[in-house]
C-alpha cells in the first residue's frame, strides 16, 4: 500500500510569480521585441511631439505668404520650398501635423468611447436594445464611410470641428460591432457564468470581467482607427472638400501637389513622404500591439 | 416529491432553448432532490441535459417548466436581484476550470473576488481568508499572485473549488469537476471533494458521465437519457439492481482492470448514437437503441415506476415486471 | 432552394439599405440651414444659363421644382426621391441642365467598374501567391520582405501612391507611361497598380496570416499522416481552407477599393464616376452628388452579396441564413 | 513472441524549444512491436506517450529535434529516410488515428475524397477503384448508405462517425501498423465501446499490429497484448498484460493502478499519488518518479533507473522493483 499522503502537503511546481508582474509589463516585454513596432512607435512619437509644439516652432504662420517667393524649391530660409501662394511649406508642414492629429486623435476617441460604451451596453444587454443597434450598426457599415463624411462635411462645413464630428460619426459603429462581438463571445462563455454564480452584478461583471479582457483588442482597434482616420481625412481633400483652406493640411498639400507636380515636385515629396511614412509607422505600431496584446492569436 | 431534509428539490422541471428557429427539450420533466449533506449524482452522455440541470439548480438559468426549490423557496422565478443573496449558499464548480476563470486576475484576486461581490469582511480579513482556502484546497499560498495560465490544470480546479469555498456554500453543484484531468490528478481533486463535503456538510449535485466516480462520490444517482431520468436509486440499490437498459449499458461500458487470470473481455456494442435532441425518438427515447425493446417501446412513453425502496425506472419492461 | 431563399432575402435587405442610404443622403443635403434643394442654389448652378436663355433657364428651374416636390413636406419628397433612384429616373444635373443624369453615369460607370475590377483581380492573382510564399517561408527573409513590402501597400492609401506614380512617371521617366486620361490600355496600368498595390499588401498578409493558422490545424497533420505529397497538402488541404478565411477580409478590402477609385481618377484625371462626383460636390450639385454616392454604395454592397456567396460556396459549413 | 519484430526503435530522444525553455519530452525510448501484436503506450499528459509515436513518423510540431540510434520499420530504417520516402511510408505501410475526429478531418473537403485521397496519393489504386474501394470502407467500418454518405462534409457527421471515417482512412491502403492516439478519448463512452470493438474486429480481420496510445488503464489491458507505461519521457514499464496485471513492479505503474475508480470502488479509501507529473526542462539524471515516490531512497534520486529484465518478458525501470513487488503485494 502507498502510504497516504495528506493532499495539501505537496505543492506541486506553482511557479514563483512572487514578481506578481502585470500582463501589460509583460505585453511590453514582447513589444520591444519587435524592431519594425518599436521604429514605428519612434516616428509615431515623433509625429505627436511635433504636433504639439509644431505651431510653436514654426517659422511663420500658415497664412503668411510671400509672393517674390511663390513656387521656389527648397533653400536654406524655406527648406520645404513654397508653394504657389508663397507658402513656407515647412509651416504649413508643422501646422498640418497639428490638424491632422487632433482631427485624428478627437475623432477616434470619440468613436472608440461612443461604440464602447453602446457595445458593451448592447453586448451584455441583449434582446431589443441589442437589435436595434445592431441595424444601426449594419447601416453604417452598408453606407460607405467615405461617402458619408463627404456629405457631412458638404453640410456642415469643412472645419476642425466639422471634420473630427464627420469621422466620429463614420467611426462609432466598427468599435460598437467589435465589442459586442467579443461580449456575445464571452457571455456565453464559462468565465462569465462562474462570475454569475458568484453573484457579480451586471456592472461588476462588465467591469472586473467583461472590460479587462477585452481592453486590448479595444486597444488595438483604435491603434487601427488613428491612421484610418488620418486616411479618410486627407482623401477628402482629393476631391476639394478637406479642410478648409487656408487651414494647411496633408491632404491638401498632396492635391495640391499632385496637379503641380510637373512643375514643382518639391511640392510633392515632403508632404506625401511624410505623410506616407506615418501612416507606415500607425501601422507598425498596431501590428506590434496585436502581437503583443494577443500572443495566441498573433501568428 | 417534496422532501424537507433536501436542500435542493426539482420539481418536474423542463426546459428548452431555442436554437436556430428549431427548439430543442433539453430536460423534460426532472423531479428529483439532494438530502442536506448529501451526494447526487447525475450521469449521462452528451446530449443528457446533465450540465444543463445542474445551472438550473442554481438559478444560472431559469427553468421553462416546473419548480426549483432552495431550502424551501422556489427559485424559478425569482428576479436576478432576488437571487444573488442566495449565491452564497449555492456554488457550482466547471469542468474547465481555465475557461472559468479571467485570464487578466489572480489566482488571488478571483478568488478575493467572491467574497468582495458579497462585501465579506475587510481587505485583510480577505487577503486572510485567501491564503488558508488556498492552503486547505492543497496549493501554496504563493499561488495566489500566479495568472491561471501558468497553472496546470489540477492546480486551476483547486483553485476553482477554493472559489467556490470562499462564500462558504450550503450547495455545490460539481460540473463533471475530473474529466479533463489526468487520472493520478482525478483521484486527488476527488478525495479533496469528499473531504471538503465531511469538513464543511456540504451537499453536492456531483455531473459525470463516469459511472465510476459516481458511484465513489454519490449517495444517490440519477441516470439520465435525452433530458429524461431513466432511473435513478440509491446508489447501492442502483449498482445492486441496475434495473433500465441503458444503466445497464452505461455500466458495461466502465472498463475495468482485469483481475490476474481473468482473460480480456470482449467489447460490448450497444448500436447507434445519441439521437438528436431536436428530434427525439417517440416513445421511450431509448428505443431505438435499446438491445430488449419491444413493440410498445416505440409507440408509448413509458412511466417512472418505483420498483425498490427508492428506486425508480422508466422502462415498459420493468413495469411490467415489477 | 435554401440559396434561392437566402438571395431574395440578401436582395430585399439590399433594396432596403439602399433606400436608407438615400433617404439619409437626401435629408442631410436637404435640412436647413444650407438646403441645398433651394431655388437659389439651382439658380446659382446655372447662373450661365439664364444670362445666355433666360426662358430656358426659367423653364428649368420649373421643373426642378417639380421634380424635388420642393413645396411639399420633407417625407414626401424623401419617398419620391427614393423611388426616382431605385428606378434609375435620377433626372439632370444643376450644372449641366440639359443632361439627364443617367447619361453621365452611362460613360463614367464602366471606367470605374473597370478600375475597381483590375484593382481587385490584380490584389488575387499577386496576393494570393505571396501570401502563400510568406507563409510558407515563415520567420526568413523571404517572409520579412513579403511582410514589409504588403505592410507598405496596406498603409499607403492610393492616393498618396498616385501621386508618387505621377512624379516618376511625369517627372523623372516621362513618357514611359501616361499619366493622365482614359481610353488606351497604357492610361489602365497606372491607376490600376496604384489602386491594386493596396490590395495586393492586404491579401498577401491575410493569405499569410490565414495560410500559417491552417497550416497548424489538426487536419492539416492528418493530411500527412495519410502521406498526401507536400503540394498536394498545401494547395488541397491548407490554400482551399485559407481561402475561407481570406473571403472574410476580402469584401471590406473590395469596398475600399471601389471608395479609392473616386481618388485615383482624380489624380490621374480619368472621367469616371470619382470625377463626376469631385465635380458634383464641389459645385454642390446635389442631385449629381446623391446619385453618385448611391451608385457607388449600390457597388460596394453588390460586391459585398457577391463575397458571401463565394463564401457559402467555399465553405459548406456557412448555411445562407 | 516468437514473431519477427515489425517495428524496432532504440534510444529515441525527442526535445522542442518553447521560448526560452527546452522540454525533453522523451528521453531514450526504446522498444519493438511485432507483427500482429497489439500494444499500448499509457501515460498522462505529457509523459510523451503520443511524442514517441509522432517521432517516428516525423509528425511532431513545433521546434522539434528528434535523436534516435535505430528505428527498423519492415525493411525500412526511419531515421535515414528523406521526408519523401517517409510520406511514401505514412498512409501506405503505417496508418494513424488521432484523439480528436472533430478537428482532425478536413471541414470543406466531402469525407468519401478525404478517405480516397489517402489511396490516391499513394497510387494504391486507380480512381475508380479508389472511389468503389472507398465505398468498402465506409460499409466497413461501419457507416450506413455509404454512397450518399460519401459525398457528405465532416460536421454532418456525430463525433463517433468521424472517428470511423478516420479509422477508414487509416486503414485504406492495408497497413500493416496502425497507430491510433486516444481514439476514445473525446467521444461519448457508448461510442468509445464501439469503436474499441471496430478496431478489435479490424484487427483480426486484417492481422495488423497496433499500436495505441492512451491514459485509460482499462482500455490499454482490455485491448492489448503488452503495454509499456511511460512517465516523464520515459518507458517505466513494459510487460505482456496478464504479468502487468498480476504483477506490476513500477511504483507509478502500481500508484496508477490504484487511482483508477472502478465500480465496486466504492467505500475503499483512495491512495492518490502526491503531487504533479514533472514538466522535465533539462536530460534527466535521476528517476523523474521519485519526489512522488513513496519508496524512494537516496540512489533514486542520484542515479537514473535503466530499463532492466526483470523476469523474461516483463521490464522495468526501478531501481528497487523486486523490493517493491514483495512491498506492494
Amino acid at each position: 500500500m502507498i502510504a497516504r499522503i495528506a493532499v495539501n502537503q505537496q505543492p506541486g511546481n506553482v511557479p514563483r510569480t512572487a514578481r506578481k508582474r502585470s500582463q501589460w509589463l509583460l505585453a511590453w516585454d514582447r513589444y520591444k521585441q519587435n524592431k519594425v513596432a518599436v521604429a514605428g512607435l519612434v516616428w509615431v512619437v515623433i509625429f505627436f511631439i511635433f504636433g504639439v509644439i509644431g505651431p510653436w516652432v514654426a517659422p511663420s504662420s500658415y497664412a503668411t505668404t510671400n509672393y517674390l517667393m511663390a513656387n521656389h524649391p527648397p533653400t536654406w530660409a524655406y527648406p520645404m520650398g513654397t508653394d504657389s501662394l508663397g507658402h513656407n511649406m515647412l509651416s504649413e508642414m508643422l501646422f498640418s501635423v497639428r490638424y491632422a492629429l487632433e482631427i485624428a486623435v478627437f475623432a477616434s476617441l470619440a468613436a472608440f468611447l461612443l461604440g464602447t460604451i453602446l457595445g458593451l451596453w448592447a453586448g451584455l444587454k441583449g434582446g431589443l436594445a441589442d437589435t436595434i443597434l445592431m441595424r444601426v450598426v449594419d447601416f453604417f457599415f452598408a453606407f460607405p464611410a467615405y461617402f458619408l463624411d463627404l456629405i457631412l462635411v458638404t453640410k456642415f462645413g469643412r472645419g476642425l470641428g466639422p471634420m473630427i464630428f464627420a469621422l466620429a460619426v463614420t467611426g462609432w459603429a466598427g468599435y460598437a460591432r467589435l465589442i459586442r462581438g467579443l461580449v456575445l463571445g464571452m457571455r456565453n462563455g464559462e468565465m462569465v457564468e462562474a462570475a454569475n454564480a458568484l453573484g457579480a452584478s451586471p456592472l461588476h461583471l462588465a467591469r472586473k470581467y467583461v472590460f479587462p479582457n477585452v481592453v486590448s483588442n479595444m486597444i488595438i482597434a483604435l491603434a487601427f482607427g488613428i491612421p484610418s482616420d488620418l486616411t479618410v481625412q486627407a482623401a477628402l481633400s482629393v476631391v476639394g472638400m478637406g479642410l478648409n483652406p487656408p487651414l494647411p493640411s496633408f491632404g491638401n498639400m498632396i492635391a495640391a501637389a499632385g496637379s503641380n507636380v510637373l512643375g514643382y515636385p518639391w511640392l510633392m515629396y515632403w508632404p506625401a513622404g511624410i505623410f506616407a511614412i506615418t501612416l507606415l509607422s500607425f501601422l507598425f505600431v498596431a501590428d506590434g500591439l496585436q502581437e503583443a496584446l494577443n500572443p495566441k492569436g498573433g501568428s | 416529491m417534496p422532501d424537507s431534509d433536501a436542500i435542493l428539490t426539482f420539481d418536474r422541471v423542463s426546459k428548452d432553448f431555442v436554437v436556430r428557429r428549431r427548439v430543442l427539450h433539453a430536460v423534460n420533466q426532472v423531479s428529483f432532490s439532494i438530502p442536506v449533506g448529501k451526494t447526487v449524482g447525475l450521469v449521462g452522455e452528451s446530449g443528457s441535459g446533465k450540465s444543463t440541470i445542474g445551472r438550473l439548480g442554481i438559478g444560472l438559468l431559469p427553468a421553462t417548466a416546473g419548480q426549483v426549490v432552495f431550502k424551501g423557496q422556489d427559485i424559478t422565478r425569482l428576479k436576478p436581484n432576488a437571487l444573488r443573496p442566495l449565491r452564497q449558499s449555492m456554488q457550482i464548480i466547471f469542468q474547465d476550470p481555465q475557461a472559468s476563470l479571467s485570464p487578466r486576475m489572480t489566482v488571488g484576486d478571483a478568488i478575493e473576488d467572491a467574497m468582495n461581490i458579497h462585501g465579506m469582511g475587510t481587505p485583510q480579513q480577505r487577503k486572510r481568508r485567501v491564503e488558508e482556502l488556498l492552503e486547505r484546497v492543497g496549493l501554496p499560498v504563493s499561488a495566489a499572485d500566479a495568472y491561471p495560465f501558468e497553472l496546470s490544470g489540477g492546480q486551476l480546479q483547486r483553485v476553482g473549488i477554493a472559489r467556490a469555498l470562499s462564500l462558504n456554500p450550503e450547495l455545490v453543484v460539481c460540473d463533471e469537476p475530473v474529466s479533463a484531468l489526468d487520472v493520478s490528478i482525478q483521484i486527488q481533486i476527488i478525495q479533496l471533494l469528499q473531504d471538503l463535503q465531511r469538513e464543511y456538510h456540504l451537499s453536492y449535485l456531483f455531473i459525470s458521465h463516469n459511472l465510476a466516480v459516481v458511484e465513489y462520490l454519490s449517495d444517490v444517482v440519477v441516470v439520465l437519457y435525452l433530458g429524461q431520468i431513466v432511473e435513478q436509486a440509491p446508489v447501492e440499490e442502483l449498482f445492486r439492481r441496475a434495473t433500465h437498459p441503458y444503466t445497464r449499458v452505461l455500466m458495461d461500458s466502465i472498463l475495468r482492470v482485469p483481475q490476474p487470470g481473468e482473460s480480456a473481455r470482449r467489447f460490448t456494442v450497444l448500436k447507434g448514437e445519441v439521437p438528436s435532441p431536436f428530434s427525439p425518438p417517440s416513445g421511450c427515447p431509448f428505443h431505438t437503441r435499446c438491445p430488449v425493446a419491444i413493440d410498445r417501446c416505440s409507440k408509448e412513453v413509458p412511466e417512472l415506476t418505483l420498483i425498490g425502496p427508492d428506486h425508480w425506472v422508466k422502462c415498459h419492461l420493468a413495469e411490467s415486471a415489477s | 432552394m435554401q440559396t434561392a431563399w437566402y438571395v431574395v432575402k440578401r436582395l430585399f435587405t439590399m433594396l432596403v439599405t439602399i433606400c436608407v442610404i438615400i433617404a439619409v443622403s437626401y435629408i442631410l443635403m436637404y435640412l436647413s440651414p444650407g438646403s441645398f434643394f433651394s431655388v437659389a442654389t439651382i439658380a446659382s448652378a446655372m447662373s450661365t444659363l439664364e444670362v445666355e436663355n433666360p426662358k430656358l433657364y426659367q423653364e428649368y428651374i420649373n421643373s426642378f421644382l417639380s421634380r424635388y416636390g420642393l413645396n411639399q413636406p420633407l417625407w414626401h419628397q424623401v419617398l419620391q426621391y427614393v423611388w426616382h433612384s431605385i428606378t434609375f429616373n435620377f433626372g439632370n444635373s444643376f450644372t449641366y441642365p440639359t443632361v439627364p443624369i443617367i447619361n453621365q453615369l452611362k460613360t463614367a460607370f464602366p471606367i470605374s467598374a473597370e478600375l475597381a475590377f483590375g484593382a481587385v483581380v490584380l490584389g488575387v492573382v499577386v496576393g494570393i501567391p505571396l501570401g502563400i510564399l510568406a507563409a510558407l517561408y515563415r520567420n526568413t527573409w523571404v517572409d520579412s520582405v513579403l511582410t514589409s513590402v504588403s505592410m507598405i501597400g496596406q498603409a499607403i492609401p492610393a492616393f498618396v501612391t498616385a501621386v508618387f506614380m505621377v512624379l516618376i512617371f511625369g517627372v523623372y521617366i516621362p513618357g514611359v507611361l501616361p499619366i493622365n486620361g482614359w481610353g488606351t490600355p497604357q492610361q489602365a496600368i497606372l491607376p490600376i497598380l496604384a489602386l491594386g498595390l493596396g490590395n495586393i499588401g492586404v491579401v498577401t498578409r491575410y493569405m499569410r496570416g490565414s495560410l500559417i493558422e491552417t497550416l497548424r490545424q489538426d487536419y492539416m497533420r492528418t493530411a500527412e499522416a495519410k502521406g498526401v505529397k507536400y503540394w498536394s497538402r498545401i494547395l488541397r488541404h491548407g490554400v482551399r481552407n485559407s481561402l475561407v478565411a481570406l473571403m472574410t477580409v476580402i469584401g471590406p478590402a473590395f469596398g475600399f477599393t471601389v471608395v479609392s477609385t473616386v481618388w485615383v481618377e482624380n489624380i490621374f484625371s480619368i472621367p469616371g464616376l470619382g470625377s463626376l462626383m469631385a465635380t458634383a460636390f464641389v459645385n454642390k450639385d446635389v442631385p449629381l452628388a446623391i446619385t453618385d454616392v448611391f451608385i457607388l454604395a449600390l457597388l460596394i454592397l453588390v460586391t459585398n452579396f457577391l463575397v458571401d456567396i463565394g463564401y457559402s460556396i467555399l465553405d459548406p459549413r456557412v448555411h445562407l441564413t | 513472441m516468437a514473431d519477427q519484430p515489425l517495428l524496432t526503435v532504440e534510444s529515441l530522444y525527442t526535445r522542442f524549444k518553447r521560448g526560452t525553455d527546452t522540454i525533453y519530452a522523451v528521453n531514450g525510448v526504446s522498444f519493438s512491436v511485432s507483427a500482429g501484436e497489439v500494444v499500448g503506450v499509457v501515460g498522462e499528459s505529457g509523459s510523451g506517450k503520443s511524442v514517441t509515436m509522432m517521432s517516428l513518423l516525423g509528425l511532431v510540431r513545433g521546434r522539434a529535434t528528434v535523436d534516435v540510434k535505430r528505428a527498423t520499420f519492415k525493411k525500412w530504417e526511419l531515421p535515414r529516410l528523406t521526408p519523401r520516402q517517409l510520406e511514401d511510408i505514412r498512409g501506405r505501410e503505417i496508418g494513424v488515428i488521432f484523439q480528436d475526429p472533430m478537428t482532425s478531418l478536413n471541414p470543406v473537403m466531402r469525407v468519401g475524397d478525404q478517405v480516397m485521397e489517402a489511396m490516391l496519393a499513394h497510387q494504391y489504386a486507380t480512381p475508380r477503384a479508389a472511389f468503389n474501394r472507398t465505398l468498402d470502407l465506409l460499409r466497413e467500418v461501419g457507416i450506413p448508405d455509404a454512397v450518399q454518405r460519401f459525398r457528405n462534409y465532416p460536421h454532418e457527421f456525430s463525433g463517433g462517425m468521424r472517428q470511423r471515417i478516420m479509422i477508414a482512412m487509416a486503414i485504406a491502403c492495408e497497413p500493416d501498423l496502425l497507430i491510433a492516439d486516444e481514439p476514445t478519448t473525446a467521444l461519448d463512452v457508448t461510442v468509445q465501446m464501439q469503436i474499441l470493438a471496430l478496431l478489435q474486429e479490424l484487427r483480426e480481420r486484417r492481422h495488423m499490429s497496433i499500436v495505441i496510445i492512451t491514459h485509460d488503464f482499462g482500455v490499454a489491458t482490455n485491448f492489448c497484448d503488452r503495454i509499456l507505461v511511460m512517465y516523464a519521457g520515459r518507458i517505466v514499464e513494459s510487460a505482456a498484460v496478464a504479468e502487468f496485471v498480476a504483477q506490476p513492479a513500477h511504483p507509478y505503474t502500481i500508484g496508477l493502478r490504484s487511482s483508477i475508480l472502478e465500480i465496486g470502488s466504492r467505500g475503499r479509501p483512495l491512495s492518490p499519488i502526491p503531487g504533479l507529473p514533472p514538466t522535465v526542462t533539462e536530460p534527466p539524471k535521476n528517476c523523474s518518479f521519485a519526489p512522488r515516490c513513496p519508496y524512494a531512497i537516496d540512489r533514486c534520486r542520484e542515479e537514473l533507473p535503466e530499463l532492466r529484465v526483470l523476469s523474461p518478458g516483463h521490464e522495468v525501470a526501478c531501481h528497487r522493483a523486486e523490493e517493491v513487488i514483495s512491498l506492494a503485494g
